[in-house]
């Protein structure tokens, strides 16, 4: 492969941004957006040639671009590892990408930082490039924070809304509450090998896994591979929103549609699932890491299901869906499955971005309103915006042969077949979740586009359908939506796609136990007929029917009959509130205790201040020996000879 | 190019000599004092940039060596030189003095020739602080240091700001004075106040304890370490925006180069038994402050505390080599943290400096330091917004910035010394970022707060100027620290053999 | 018979009586002028006395030298005393203490 | 050591007194016949004649070995001849100084100078004491002379307060001088330094009650704690002028006092008045710090100043070891110069009323008058110890005489004191700089006493850059 193509790939889209950002005004709208779509289309294909490359037998490209720092024989460079694993991302990531681009013309039309929209974009497009092409944890890092900052731009994007930049913020400190652990895997990392290169760690690995990390203030000390893959595992809990680090994912959605679609659906929360799968060598030798992260992960995926099932805000509830799917994909990565996990993320990129561009295409047509409620019946006014929806609904619930129901019935498989500790706590929740996803998902659906208009005055006023640069977009996305599992499960999960960008130990290889009974695609599809999810997804969507649009009442009902459940559902299980509460509230008050009582009181008042008054206080005292009287001065001079007299003669 | 010719004294009596120039020509044509100064400032920047192109990368040893007889009763030697820890620091010294008198320009009424003098009079000191090979010239830099920057404090300050010069200084001379007890000790019993001559000189345990202490106290002030901290956020306060630069840039430096240049050679085997103290401090630094940095309601006092937290991670990098040597039975890893300390110093004196310059640009407009005042400044001044927000993000440590290469490096060798360590000090990454960023929330986004904020200006042309400078130069070093950490490698190295060895003498 | 023993220690309480007249002494301060030539007799009484006693008579010279000094210590005395008197109308020493602290 | 007869030849090393005396008398005559319409006849004619005594004792008067003269009451050497070229020095400069003032005070009168030239005379005659005998008669011809000055302006009576208070503890001091050389004289048999310093010292109580009484004058001299209560009420109560000349020659003969007195003539056992001398070193150190903090007067601060420094000056002499004198006498030298010019500054920026008493006078000195606010910063930073001004290298060299005998804990003792005292210099700058002015009275335009002043702080600034002349000159001194 060559160097400089590679290099071209995130270098286009930064340029892009560069030039956009800096120059925007000059350049004005249609130059820069133009500038922007043409370098993400022009990366898009090059990613799309790499992958291609690869596929027809072109090795691996793994090597330096140039050496950020070398220190004490630490070689911390910048670098590329093209396997098919990245390049399967760079492919993702770009398409998606170069999609919410277009999109993006017409929904942010009408906003004057359109500019500023395209460079942040596009500068997104380039951190998250560098995050998947890395082959080195330095790089990791450095992509994984980009990413994270641009989300961080992006979500207060409209920064005179002070949802938006307290949602922001949130986020952004989330996710460092992630990194953090990151950032001590990495030096975990580099402890054991010596070095920050993948292929190193990789090659430690087996040799890690049977050192312990002797912590002070613990006897025996701590299995040195699973402090390393948790750190790690934060690390994808806080990009990856995992519970309990999820919080920040649906405060999100203050940033505009787009940015939902592309960041915080399709690519930067995926950058967790990557990240271990990537690390797939090193999470191998560690079971309790694993069992660590399939039970964090089906925790998000049933428990953050349930909460879409009660909101009314559109974009929340793809956010939660979009929670919910990437615990699914943790769980996958929890039972070794990680060919399903990137499986499962590649296809949920598609449909869930078509899902949330479809919704932005509703709140666009509704002029910025988001409440399901005030919507209803927009199937005949926006038909494409309905099909298009309704296709990436039924993938998003596993209908068979829709994209979605591959790589969801491999991974529910998956579990099944596993034998990891938590494992049937795994299979129960998300087999369950399958009911809540289609539950939620055709709530939504009804509630949009079925049933009476609810249109309210003002909205009704400004409707109308979007154009096709939004359009356009959707049925982009629709169509891998609908088809790239039917045409991708079997070599990439059961194909050795992968080869070995991603190693499982054979013990653990529960695709490859899947793997013996599949037999081609639309047999898989056939065989669901008799498997539980597919009617447990019946079911949710029946259910959906049934309080949505045939018995209001009866909703109603059952959510004043368990009243307390609703509340907590509603109250998203009080994480926001013990977060806001209780943690933010500790650290100001410990940060206020410390100030006024540490550096104000103690420092300051006692010692710093309190010394200088006590010189001033001795001072003021003793000044008053000097009291001006002749005869008190001669007292002085008279009783100090005689002190001294009298103390050396009695030495003498 | 710069074989017999006496560059360093050059950089040291340019910028004193320029300021006694502008001090002469006076308030009344002020606008030549200006220029001058700037050329000044100027000059001393150029004057750096062979300084480091010639610079030999590959030894440890001093260059750029001058000596000429200076005090021979006290066998004292006006003997300069530098290595790869001075250098950049040097190159530090001069390149921010140049937006200091930039940012001035306009702002300063009250004896703005007095003001630059000032200013260039520190810049030479401090060049000389870095590049004394003789502990009493070190010390006589050093202390004349104080002068000037007490100066631009009292005179062009805040309301409260004969507290805090007077805080700031007595703090300073109370640190430097036991200083200067320990190096006449040393000189005394090595007989030349060479530093070279200090770093070989053997010296018993209990010496050395005495001596570590000394030095500690003086670097711990400058640094400032917790619990001697508490001058700074004063200082900061009350200082003119370009004092407060110049103080985070850096004053707050020569802390940590003391201890690179005094305290790790000098007296390794008491570095050694109390690094625990030095290590201590330092992550109370980070953990402690950064939570005090949290519920700061005056900008300039966030900031200070932000640095008291950055600087922790100097003394923290600085002295992990030997829990380092004694965890793992080696010192790899220990360059790290010293690397981490010397890029987090030229780093911190990027970042730290702009965003002072950032909140003088506030400040000019709208004469006041409370976050409350402020509020969605970006609406009216979007291209200031932008700076604020990168270096606040570099704040906050960012990767691609330069505020994420040392930090990095000292948390990669403090696991190294114990895990614990790492872990307090990561927490800066949720610290940092809390207390930067929701500043960065009250202040910078938002809608417009008030009529005030709604009349701001955006940045003219001089101000774009100094943050453009600032932000490539934070950039730069982010994306690419490799020659940075290159130009000190072989004097790290050296150093870590210094400290590696005992200075007990055998009996 | 009278020995250097009782000289000094006549000198000795000479010494202390114009020490104790100089503090205990409150009122006027031409008593502390008198205490003073008093001090300075008990030192020459020493001298005289030890040069008598070792037989050198350099002792006894410089008891001249101190008497004439302390009429020349007298006179300015006096005279600051007169000026003090013009200015405050007063000599007590209780009333000089304008200067303090 | 000893001569056989005199000759004119033989009275050469005592050119300096010899001329001094003479000048004295043309001085006198001089002021009478002047007239009360050339008045500046007396002034003129006094720094003329202390320029030809100053010649005359380079050219004529320089000695290159110790020579002893009047039947060993004299002697002359190059500590001697320095010494008395240092007083020539600073009284020069202290009249020089003063001239304005006097003239605006209406303090007239060829008296004035006369006085201080007696007082130098005294000065002189202690540099070059060998004797009890001259000891004595040096002092006190200093002391009469400087009561004297303290009274002079007839009109002030807080001047006549003071000047009571300085006679009286001076008459003190000197009795217990006395006092303390007769039992010296009694337990040794001699008057003569050269013979005290070859004498045994194994004695008991007598030679412990003689050091004490001596050291106990000494101290007194010097201005050291607790035997420093003149010093405030007489800086604070004299006519500045004064003030300015009793804070600065009288401690070059102080320093002659103790180097004669002490080191030389009981050099022999020196363990009793340096553990003396300590503990009045450490508490002036302190007292002296600490009280200047309190004081609100320009004057009295200085003066508490004064007595923190003469605790760095005995600190000094306390090592007992020649680095330790050395030491000293750069600090004393050191110290009056810095005096000079800081007592200068305060008889410039006089009120309108002619005196510069409290320091919040000092308010806006800054933009009132530029020059001077610019030297007194000088001058305050140099007695702070703060480099690059001489006053650092005095005490650095202080220190290290400490260090090098071992006084760890004295070292450190005084550079935290040291500390204290940087707080009541910087509070000067303060009130210059920091602080608006509250009268914007006009200063009096003098411009070569300013250019004198100036010269005067640039000697301190530059032999803070190259101190090694000072240094090289007081260790050749002290040898």
């Amino acid at each position: 492969m060559n160097a400089n193509l590679l290099l071209a790939i995130p270098m286009l889209p930064l340029a892009a941004a560069i030039i956009a950002g800096l120059g925007g005004r000059v350049l004005g709208r249609a130059v820069s957006a133009g500038l922007a779509i043409a370098a993400v289309a022009a990366s898009c294909l090059l990613s799309m040639q790499v992958l291609n490359q690869l596929l027809h037998g072109t090795a691996n490209y793994n090597a330096s671009v140039y050496t950020w720092l070398l220190s004490d024989g630490v070689n911390m460079q910048v670098g590329f590892l093209i396997d098919r694993l990245s390049a399967l991302m760079m492919v993702v990531v770009t398409f998606v990408s170069l999609c919410v681009h277009v999109y993006t013309v017409g929904y942010m039309h009408d906003d004057a930082g359109f500019q500023r929209f395209f460079a942040y974009i596009a500068l997104f497009t380039f951190a998250m490039l560098m995050l998947v092409m890395s082959n080195n944890f330095l790089q990791l890092f450095f992509g994984w924070e980009a990413v994270g900052v641009v989300s961080y731009l992006l979500i207060g994007f409209w920064y005179t809304r002070p949802s938006a930049i307290f949602a922001n913020l949130k986020a952004f400190l989330v996710n460092r509450v992630g990194d953090f652990g990151f950032l001590l895997g990495i030096a975990g990392v580099l402890y054991y090998t010596g070095s920050l290169d993948y292929q190193v760690a990789f090659n430690w690995a087996p040799a890690i896994a049977k050192q312990t990390l002797h912590v002070a203030g613990t006897a025996a000390g701590w299995p040195a591979m699973t402090v390393i893959c948790i750190c790690l595992f934060v690390g994808a809990m806080g990009k990856s929103a995992q519970v309990p680090l999820h919080v920040w994912l649906p405060d999100s959605m203050e940033g505009p549609t787009p940015i939902s679609a592309l960041i915080h659906a399709a690519t930067m929360v995926t950058a967790g699932i990557f990240m271990v799968a990537r690390m797939s060598p090193l999470f191998e030798q560690s079971e309790t890491a694993l069992s660590f992260v399939l039970v964090i992960g089906a925790t998000t995926a049933l428990f953050m299901g349930f909460l879409g099932i009660v909101n009314n805000d559109i974009k929340r509830v793809v956010a939660y869906s979009t929670l919910s799917q990437l615990g699914y994909m943790t769980v996958a990565l929890g039972v070794s499955a990680y060919s399903v996990a990137i499986f499962h993320l590649m296809t949920h990129a598609f449909f869930k971005a078509l899902l949330f561009l479809a919704a932005g295409a509703v709140i666009i047509a509704m002029h910025h309103e988001q409440d399901m409620r005030k919507m209803g019946g927009l199937r005949v006014r926006m038909p494409v915006t309905y099909w298009t929806s309704l296709i990436g609904a039924l993938a998003l619930i596993g209908t068979p042969f829709f994209s979605g129901f591959y790589s969801k019935d491999a991974l529910i498989e998956a579990v099944h077949a596993s034998h990891r500790w938590g494992a049937g706590y795994a299979y129960v929740c998300v087999t369950a979740g399958v009911f809540v996803t289609a539950f939620y998902t055709f709530r939504m659906i009804f509630m949009t586009f079925h049933g009476p208009s609810r249109l309210d005055h003002h909205a009704e006023e400004h409707f109308h359908d979007v154009g096709w640069d939004m359009k356009g977009p959707l049925v982009a996305l629709a169509i891998p939506s609908l088809l790239i599992g039917y045409f991708t499960i079997q070599p990439v999960l059961f194909g050795g796609y992968f080869g070995d960008a991603i190693r499982v130990l054979e013990s653990n290889d529960v695709v490859a136990e899947i793997g013996r009974e599949f037999h081609g695609a639309a047999v898989f599809a056939l065989h669901a007929v008799l498997s539980l999810p597919l009617w447990l997804a019946a079911a949710g969507v029946y259910c959906a029917w049934h309080f949505v649009l045939r018995r209001p009442d009866q909703a109603t009902a059952i959510q004043a009959r368990f009243n307390w459940l609703y509340r907590l559902l509603v109250n998203k299980y009080y994480f926001d509130w013990f977060n806001e509460n209780v943690l933010a509230r500790a650290a100001r008050g410990l940060g206020l205790a410390l100030w006024r009582g540490g550096d104000q009181a103690v420092i300051d008042g006692v010692l710093v201040d309190g010394s200088a008054g006590a010189v001033g206080w001795i001072a003021g005292r003793v000044r008053r020996i000097q009291n001006g009287f002749l005869y008190s001065y001669a007292f002085w001079m008279i009783v100090s000879l005689v002190l001294i007299l009298g103390w050396f003669l009695v030495r003498v | 190019m710069l074989h017999g010719f006496d560059i360093l004294s050059l950089l040291i009596w340019l910028p004193v000599g320029g300021g006694v120039a502008v001090l002469a020509i006076g308030d009344t044509r002020a606008r030549l004092a200006r220029w001058v100064a700037l050329l000044v400032a100027l000059a001393t920047f150029v004057l750096c940039v062979p300084l480091w192109l010639e610079f030999d990368t590959t030894t440890a040893a001093f260059q750029y060596l001058e000596r000429l007889s200076w005090i021979n009763q006290l066998h004292a030697d006006y003997y300069l030189g530098v290595d790869g820890i001075s250098l950049p620091l040097i190159v530090l010294t001069a390149f921010m003095t140049v937006p200091v008198i930039i940012a001035g320009w306009s702002v300063v009424e009250k004896r703005p020739a007095q003001y630059y003098a000032a200013f260039l009079i520190l810049e030479g000191l401090m060049i000389g602080v870095f590049s004394a090979l003789d502990a009493l010239l070190f010390y006589f830099f050093w202390e004349a240091m104080l002068i000037p920057m007490f100066l631009i404090i009292g005179i062009w300050g805040g309301p409260r700001r004969v507290y805090a010069t007077l805080k700031f200084f007595l703090y300073t001379f109370l640190g430097s004075v036991l200083m200067l007890v320990a190096l006449i000790f040393l000189y005394l019993k090595a007989g030349d106040y060479t530093i070279a001559g200090f770093q070989s000189l053997p010296l018993t345990l209990a010496e050395q304890r005495w001596i570590f202490l000394a030095f500690l106290v003086a670097f711990a002030v400058k640094v400032p370490m917790w619990p001697v901290h508490t001058w700074l956020p004063d200082a900061h306060v009350e200082a003119p925006t370009g004092g407060s630069v110049i103080l985070a840039a850096i004053m707050l430096k020569m802390g940590g180069y003391g201890l690179l240049r005094f305290s790790l050679p000098i007296t390794p085997d008491a570095s050694r038994e109390l690094d625990w103290l030095v290590i201590g401090l330092s992550l109370i630094a980070v953990v402690y402050i950064g939570f005090v940095a949290l519920m700061q309601s005056d900008m300039k006092k966030l900031i200070a505390y932000s640095s008291v937290a950055h600087m922790g991670f100097v003394t923290l990098g600085a002295f992990l080599a030997f829990d380092i040597q004694g965890s793992t039975g080696a010192l790899r890893g220990a360059i790290n943290g010293l690397d981490g300390a010397m890029v987090q110093m030229i780093s911190h004196g990027l970042i730290s400096g702009a965003l002072f310059l950032c909140i003088g640009v506030m400040y000019d407009r709208l004469h006041s330091r409370e976050i409350s005042a402020y509020g969605g400044v970006i609406n009216v001044m979007p291209k200031f917004g932008a700076f604020m927000v990168l270096f606040a993000l570099a704040n906050s440590g960012l990767p691609g910035t330069s505020g994420f290469v040392g930090e990095f490096l000292v948390i990669l060798a403090a696991f190294k010394a114990n895990v614990w360590f790492a872990f307090l000090a990561a927490t800066t990454l949720i610290l940092g970022a809390a207390y930067t960023l929701w500043l960065v929330k009250r202040v910078i986004f938002g809608p417009i707060a008030n009529d005030h904020v709604a009349a701001m200006q955006d940045l003219n042309g001089r101000e774009f100027l100094v943050l453009a400078m600032l932000a490539v130069a934070v950039l730069a070093l982010g994306l690419w620290p490799a020659p940075l950490v290159r130009t000190m490698e072989a004097t790290v190295q050296h150093l870590l053999q210094q400290l590696a060895v005992s200075k007990i003498p055998v009996a | 018979m009278i020995t250097l023993g009782h000289m000094l220690t006549l000198s000795a309480v000479l010494f202390a009586l114009s020490v104790a007249g100089i503090f205990i002494n409150r009122r006027n301060v031409l008593l502390l002028l008198m205490c003073i030539e008093l001090l300075l007799l008990s030192a020459n009484f020493n001298f005289v006395a030890f040069s008598r006693y070792l037989g050198f008579v350099d002792g006894q010279v410089f008891v001249f030298f101190i008497l004439t000094v302390a009429a020349a210590e007298s006179a300015i005395g006096l005279a600051i005393l007169v000026v003090l008197f013009r200015e405050r109308r007063s000599i007590n020493v209780e009333d000089l203490n304008t200067l303090r602290g | 050591m000893h001569e056989s007869a005199m000759t004119l030849e033989s009275l050469r090393p005592a050119i300096a007194e010899i001329s001094l005396g003479l000048a004295i008398c043309v001085v006198l005559m001089a002021d009478v016949f002047a007239g009360a319409s050339r008045k500046y006849v007396t002034p003129l004619l006094t720094l003329v004649a202390l320029a030809a005594c100053a010649w005359l004792t380079v050219t004529v008067g320089a000695v290159q070995d110790r020579t002893v003269l009047f039947d060993g009451l004299y002697v002359a050497d190059r500590l001697s001849v320095f010494l008395k070229l240092a007083g020539f020095l600073s009284v020069g400069l202290a009249l020089f100084y003063s001239q304005p003032y006097l003239e605006r005070r209406g303090i007239q009168g060829g008296e004035y100078q006369v006085l201080a030239l007696t007082a130098l005379l005294g000065i002189c005659v202690l540099a070059s004491a060998n004797s009890l005998l001259t000891v004595y008669l040096g002092i006190e011809l200093l002391s009469l002379s400087l009561y004297a000055l303290v009274a002079f302006d007839r009109d002030s009576g807080v001047a006549a307060e003071a000047a009571i208070k300085y006679f009286v503890l001076g008459a003190i001091a000197s009795g217990t001088l006395l006092y303390g050389m007769s039992m010296l004289y009694g337990l040794t048999g001699t008057l003569n330094l050269d013979k005290l310093a070859t004498v045994s010292a194994a004695h008991g109580a007598g030679f412990v009650i003689a050091v004490t009484f001596i050291v106990v004058a000494v101290a007194f001299k010097f201005g050291a704690v607790p035997f420093h209560m003149w010093v405030p009420d007489v800086y604070s109560g004299a006519p500045v002028s004064v003030a300015l000349l009793v804070s600065t020659a009288p401690k070059i003969a102080s320093f002659a006092l103790v180097a004669r007195l002490l080191v030389y003539g009981l050099g022999a056992d020196p363990a009793l008045w340096v553990q003396i001398l300590t503990v009045l070193a450490v508490l002036s150190l302190l007292a002296g710090n600490f009280i200047a903090i309190a004081q609100t007067s320009i004057r009295r601060m200085l003066a508490y100043s004064a007595i923190a420094n003469v605790g760095f000056i005995l600190l000094g002499f306390i090592t007992a070891d020649p680095s330790g004198y050395r030491a000293a006498l750069a600090y004393t030298l050191v110290y009056v110069l810095t005096t000079l010019g800081s007592f200068g500054v305060v008889l410039l920026a006089a009120r309108s009323d002619g005196e510069a008493e409290e320091l919040d006078d000092f308010k806006g000195l800054g933009t009132r008058d530029p020059l001077l606010a610019v030297l007194m910063m000088a001058l305050m930073f140099s007695t702070a110890g703060v480099p690059p001004f001489a006053g650092f290298w005095a005490k650095l060299w202080i220190i290290q005489s400490l260090l090098h005998t071992q006084h760890v804990w004295l070292a450190a003792l005084a550079v935290l004191a040291s500390v204290v005292g940087a707080y009541y210099y910087l509070r000067v700058i303060w009130f210059m700089y920091f602080d608006a002015g509250r009268e914007q009275t006009l200063i009096v335009r003098q411009p070569l006493t300013r250019g004198a002043l100036t010269l005067n702080v640039l000697a301190v600034a530059g032999l803070g850059v190259m101190p090694n002349v000072l240094l090289a000159l007081c260790t050749s001194l002290m040898g």
